[in-house]
C-alpha cells in the first residue's frame, strides 16, 4: 500500500477548475466542510457540484463563485429555510442548476461504483422531471427489452473528484465510514479521483481487527487528509452533532448580505 | 363545528401528528425524509401505540430508533436520530423496497398541491426562470408513484398551496385503479384523493368547512359527513412532548 | 417486531414444489445444508435451482431428485473433480440446465435486490452464452440509449425463496453475516419469501450494539431456524472450516454407486 | 534445451507459480477464483518480492490476506484463506473494478484453448447434448473481456487441450487493438496470445520446443529466442513452502 497522507493544500491540487465533483454527506451531517473551505482558499472555479440532499456545502461554494453548475434532488436548510446564495445564483441565473431527485441521482451514483453505463428506475414518469433531464441528456425513456414497457434509464455519474469525510482512515487510504453512509460508499468507488477526509487517523491494525468496517478500501484513494472537525458545523456520528447556532449564524450574515464576511472569517478560523 | 365550547388548547402540530400516525398501520414500512419533524413524531407515536411492528425507517439511515432516547432535533438526518438503531438501512435500500412493491408509506411536503394531489416543489414561475427557486423535490418525483401510501402535508392551509395548476409536477399524486392511497393532512384539515378531487375527511377542531373551502384555490369534495379530526389523548401528548422537549415540531409554523 | 424462530420442519413448508431457489455460500463454504437436508427429508420436487458457484448443496439435491432445473456459472467440487449427479443428471438429460457467468448472475441477484426488472453487464458480448440466454428469455442485447454501443441487458432474478446461512441471527430474524458475503445479501433481499438459518440466535441487543454487523435487517426475514452446524460440511467462517474428508466421502460414494445410502445416513445422522 | 544436466528437481507446479507471479505489476489488482491453487500461491509470491503493493482480491472476499499465516487449502474460498484481511471485498465489487476498466487481473483455467486463446469451459460436444458437462466458466464470459490481464493456465498441455475450435466458446483471449495482454502458462511452456496466434515465449527446463509443438493440434508461432521458463529462486521456493506446506498446489497434477 502507498502512504497517501498529504495536507490539504497538497490534497485540493488533485481538483481541476470546471471538474465535476461530489461530497460526503446529506444536509446538516457529514459534509467535508474543512476541505470546502481548501477548495474556496485555492480559488477553485467553474465546478460542476452534484449531490443528493446537500446544504451548506454547496452553498458557500456558489457564494464564493466557485461554481459553474448544481445538480441535486434537494438543497436547502431544512427547518432554517432555503439556501440563500443558491437561491439568488439561480433565480439570476448566474449558475446553471439542474434538479433530480433522490431516487435517480442515488441509483446514478451506484451505477457510477458498479461501472455500468446507466441504469434503468421505477417510479418518475409522468413528472416534469422527465423532460429537463432528456434535454440535460441525463435520463431517457426507454422499452425494456423483456417486457416491452416503458422505464427510466439514468446515466451513470462518475464524478472527476468525490470528496468524502470519514471519522477514521489509515494513511493508506483504508476508509471507515461510521453510523449512517448515505450514498457515500458508491460516490467514492464511481469517481475518477478520491480525497478522504477524516477525523482520526488509525493503524492498518484496526481494519484488520474489524475489516468489515473498512467501509472503502484504499485501493480507491487517491489522498489522504487528517481534519479533525473536517465536517464542522456539520455533523460527525461519533464526534460531534450539527452546530445549528453556527449554521443559523451563517444563515443570518447571508440574509444581511454579509456572506463574504462569514467566508473570510471562516477561513481565518482555525 | 364552530361551536367550539371547551376545546383543549392544543397545537395544530399535534393534530398533524396523531392524524399522520393514523395513516400508519402495523404491516406498513414507512419513512420520512428531511425537514421532517411532524413525521418522525408521526411515526414513534404509530409505533408506540396502535402499530407496535411497523418498520420505521428515516434519512438518518437508521431502523426503529429507540423511542425512549430519542430528541428530535433541528436536522432530520441529526445522527442522535439514529440512537440504538438495529441497522444501518442506506436510503437507497428503501428505495429498492418501493421498487420491489414493498409496503412503503412515505410522508412528502408539497409548495404547491393540486385537486389530484400532484405536487410541486421544485419552482414557483417557471423551471427555467424560476421566480421562486424552491429547495426542491427530494424523494418526491421517484416515489410518489411507487409508495402504497403517500401522505403529504402541509402547515400552510391557503390557496398559495392549493392551486389550480402547478408551475411544475414534481411528485405524481392519486393514480386510478393503483394500490395507492393519498392522504393530505393539513393545519386545518385532512383529505383523502380520489377521482373526484380532494376529498374532505375532517376539519381540526374549531376550524369549520368553510374556513377549509375558502382557502383553496379550488373546491375540494365535501360530502357525506365530515368529521372532526382526533386529537392526541393525555398519554400520546406525554409521548410526543417526551420525544420533542424542544418543541421542533412547532418550527414549520413560525415560517 | 413478529417472533419468526421456528424448527425446520416448520420453515420448509415454505417451499412449493416448482419453486426457484437460491441458497447462500459459495462452493465449500456457508451452504445451508441443514437446511438442505430438510429439503429432501420433506420430498421436495421439481426445484429450479439457481446460484453462482454452488457444489454439494446442488449435486445432493439433484441426486435426491429434487431439481427440475439448474442455472449456475460453475458447478463442481473445486481440485475434488466435477459434480458427480448433476453430471450423470445433465448428460442424461434428467434435469434441465443452463450456465450463466459470474458477472452476470450476481449482478442479476443485485439487480433483484434493487426492485429493477433488468441491470446492464458490460463483458460477455462475444461468448456463446449469449445465444443460449437470449433463447432462454434472461439475457438480451440492446443499444445504450446515450451512446448506442451494444451492451447486454441481463433480467433480474427474484427467487421465490432464498435460504441463507448466517453466523448469528435474532428470532426475529436479523441476521449478520460474518466474513465473506459473497452475494448473499442480494439474493436475501430479492427473493420473495427469505429463510434464515443461523448457528447461533443472539438477542437483539447484540444488533443494537453493533448495528452495522446486521446484514440483512428482520423485515426481510419470513423465517428465521436455529440451525447449529447448519452449513456442515461446507464451512461456516468463524466457526468450522470445511470438512474436507467428509466432502471426499461423499464423492467416493457417488462414484461407487451409493449416493442412495450416502443420503439415507446423512439424513438418520443428527 | 533438453540439454538438461543438473536440472534441480523442481515440479511443474512450482515453476508455473513463478511464472504466473511475473506476470503481476505492482500496480496490479489481481483475482484469482475457485479451484486455484497455483494462482493464489502466484498473487502471494508477487507480492512478497517484485509486486508489493498490487492488490491481491480473492474468492473468499478477502483482501490483502496475511501471507504469514495463509496456508493453502483444497477449497480456494476456504474461509482460513481470508487471515487478516483488511476488507471485505465481494466478488461483485471486482467485477465492478473490471466494468470501470480498472488494472484488473485474472486467473483462468481452460478445459479446450485454441490460438486466439478463447477458452472453452462449458462442455465437451454440444452443448444441448453434451458428452462431458464441464463444471462450468464460472467468472469467465464476463471476465476476459474486461480484464487488462488475462492468465490461462493448465497442467494438462495435450491436444486435448489445445485445439483447432473449442465446442464452446466460454471465454474470449486475444483481442486486437485491446488493452489486455494475454499469457498462456501450462506444464511445459508459456505463451503470449497475439495477432498471429500463440507465441511461444519460453518452454520449462527439460522440455524442449518439440515436446511442446507436438502436444497441441494446431501450430504455435515458434519464431526469435525461446527461454527457459526461470524457476524460483530458493527465496521463493521457501515462501511457497511456508504459503502450502500441505502441497495443495500438486492436486492438480494428479488427476
Amino acid at each position: 500500500m502507498k502512504d497517501k497522507l498529504v495536507d490539504a493544500e497538497k490534497a485540493v491540487e488533485l481538483i481541476n477548475d470546471g471538474d465535476s465533483i461530489t461530497f460526503s454527506g446529506v444536509s446538516m451531517v457529514r459534509a467535508p466542510m474543512g476541505f470546502i473551505k481548501e477548495i474556496i482558499k485555492a480559488g477553485k472555479k467553474d465546478l460542476y457540484i452534484i449531490d443528493r440532499e446537500p446544504g451548506m456545502d454547496f452553498d458557500i461554494l456558489i457564494a464564493a463563485k466557485a461554481v459553474r453548475k448544481v445538480r441535486f434532488a434537494m438543497l436547502g436548510f431544512e427547518l432554517f429555510g432555503l439556501a440563500p446564495n443558491f437561491r439568488k445564483a439561480a433565480e439570476s441565473k448566474e449558475i446553471e442548476w439542474i434538479e433530480d431527485t433522490c431516487g435517480a441521482i442515488t441509483n446514478a451514483f451506484r451505477a457510477g461504483a458498479s461501472g455500468i453505463p446507466f441504469v434503468v428506475v421505477k417510479g418518475i414518469l409522468g413528472t416534469d422531471l422527465v423532460k429537463i433531464h432528456e434535454r440535460e441528456g441525463t435520463w431517457k425513456v426507454i422499452k425494456d427489452p423483456f417486457n416491452g414497457e416503458e422505464i427510466l434509464a439514468v446515466k451513470a455519474v462518475n464524478t472527476d473528484v468525490a470528496v468524502i469525510h470519514v471519522q477514521k482512515a489509515d494513511r493508506y487510504g483504508n476508509a471507515s465510514i461510521e453510523g449512517s453512509r448515505f450514498e457515500d460508499v458508491y460516490k467514492a468507488k464511481g469517481a475518477k479521483k478520491l480525497i478522504i477526509t477524516a477525523e482520526e487517523i488509525v493503524d492498518t491494525e484496526y481494519f484488520k481487527k474489524f475489516p468489515e468496517r473498512n467501509t472503502i478500501p484504499y485501493f480507491y484513494t487517491t489522498a489522504v487528509v487528517h481534519m479533525p472537525k473536517g465536517a464542522y458545523p456539520t455533523a460527525c456520528p461519533n464526534y460531534y452533532p450539527p452546530d445549528y447556532d453556527e449554521i443559523r449564524r451563517y444563515l443570518s450574515m447571508c440574509r444581511e448580505g454579509k456572506v463574504d464576511e462569514y467566508i473570510k472569517e471562516w477561513i481565518e478560523r482555525r | 363545528m364552530a361551536e367550539n365550547v371547551d376545546i383543549p388548547e392544543i397545537h395544530p402540530a399535534d393534530i398533524m401528528i396523531k392524524a399522520m400516525a393514523m395513516e400508519i398501520t402495523n404491516d406498513d414500512i414507512f419513512l420520512h425524509g428531511l425537514a421532517s419533524p411532524l413525521p418522525a413524531l408521526a411515526m414513534h407515536l404509530a409505533k408506540q401505540t396502535h402499530a407496535p411492528e411497523m418498520v420505521y425507517i428515516n434519512v438518518t439511515d437508521a431502523l426503529d430508533p429507540d423511542p425512549n432516547k430519542y430528541r428530535l432535533c433541528f436536522s432530520s438526518a441529526d445522527p442522535r436520530h439514529a440512537v440504538n438503531t438495529l441497522a444501518i438501512v442506506e436510503l437507497l435500500e428503501t428505495f429498492d423496497l418501493a421498487s420491489k412493491g414493498k409496503p412503503l408509506g412515505m410522508f412528502l411536503g408539497g409548495a404547491q398541491i393540486d385537486s389530484r394531489a400532484n405536487t410541486n416543489l421544485t419552482c414557483i414561475g417557471s423551471y427555467e426562470s424560476p421566480k421562486v427557486k424552491l429547495p426542491g423535490g427530494a424523494a418526491t418525483a421517484y416515489l410518489t408513484p411507487l409508495v402504497k401510501k403517500l401522505v403529504l402535508w402541509t402547515t400552510n392551509h391557503s390557496k398559495r398551496v392549493f392551486v389550480e395548476k402547478p408551475d411544475f409536477i414534481t411528485g405524481i399524486g392519486y393514480e386510478e385503479g393503483k394500490d395507492k392511497e393519498v392522504t393530505v393532512i393539513t393545519n386545518l384539515a385532512v383529505f383523502k384523493a380520489g377521482k373526484e378531487g380532494l376529498i374532505l375527511k375532517s376539519v381540526h377542531p374549531g376550524v369549520s368547512v368553510d374556513d377549509v373551502v375558502n382557502n383553496m384555490s379550488f373546491a375540494p369534495v365535501v360530502k357525506g359527513e365530515i368529521k372532526t379530526t382526533p386529537t392526541p389523548t393525555e398519554n400520546e401528548m406525554e409521548l410526543i412532548k417526551k420525544l420533542d422537549p424542544d418543541g421542533v415540531r412547532f418550527s414549520e409554523f413560525k415560517r
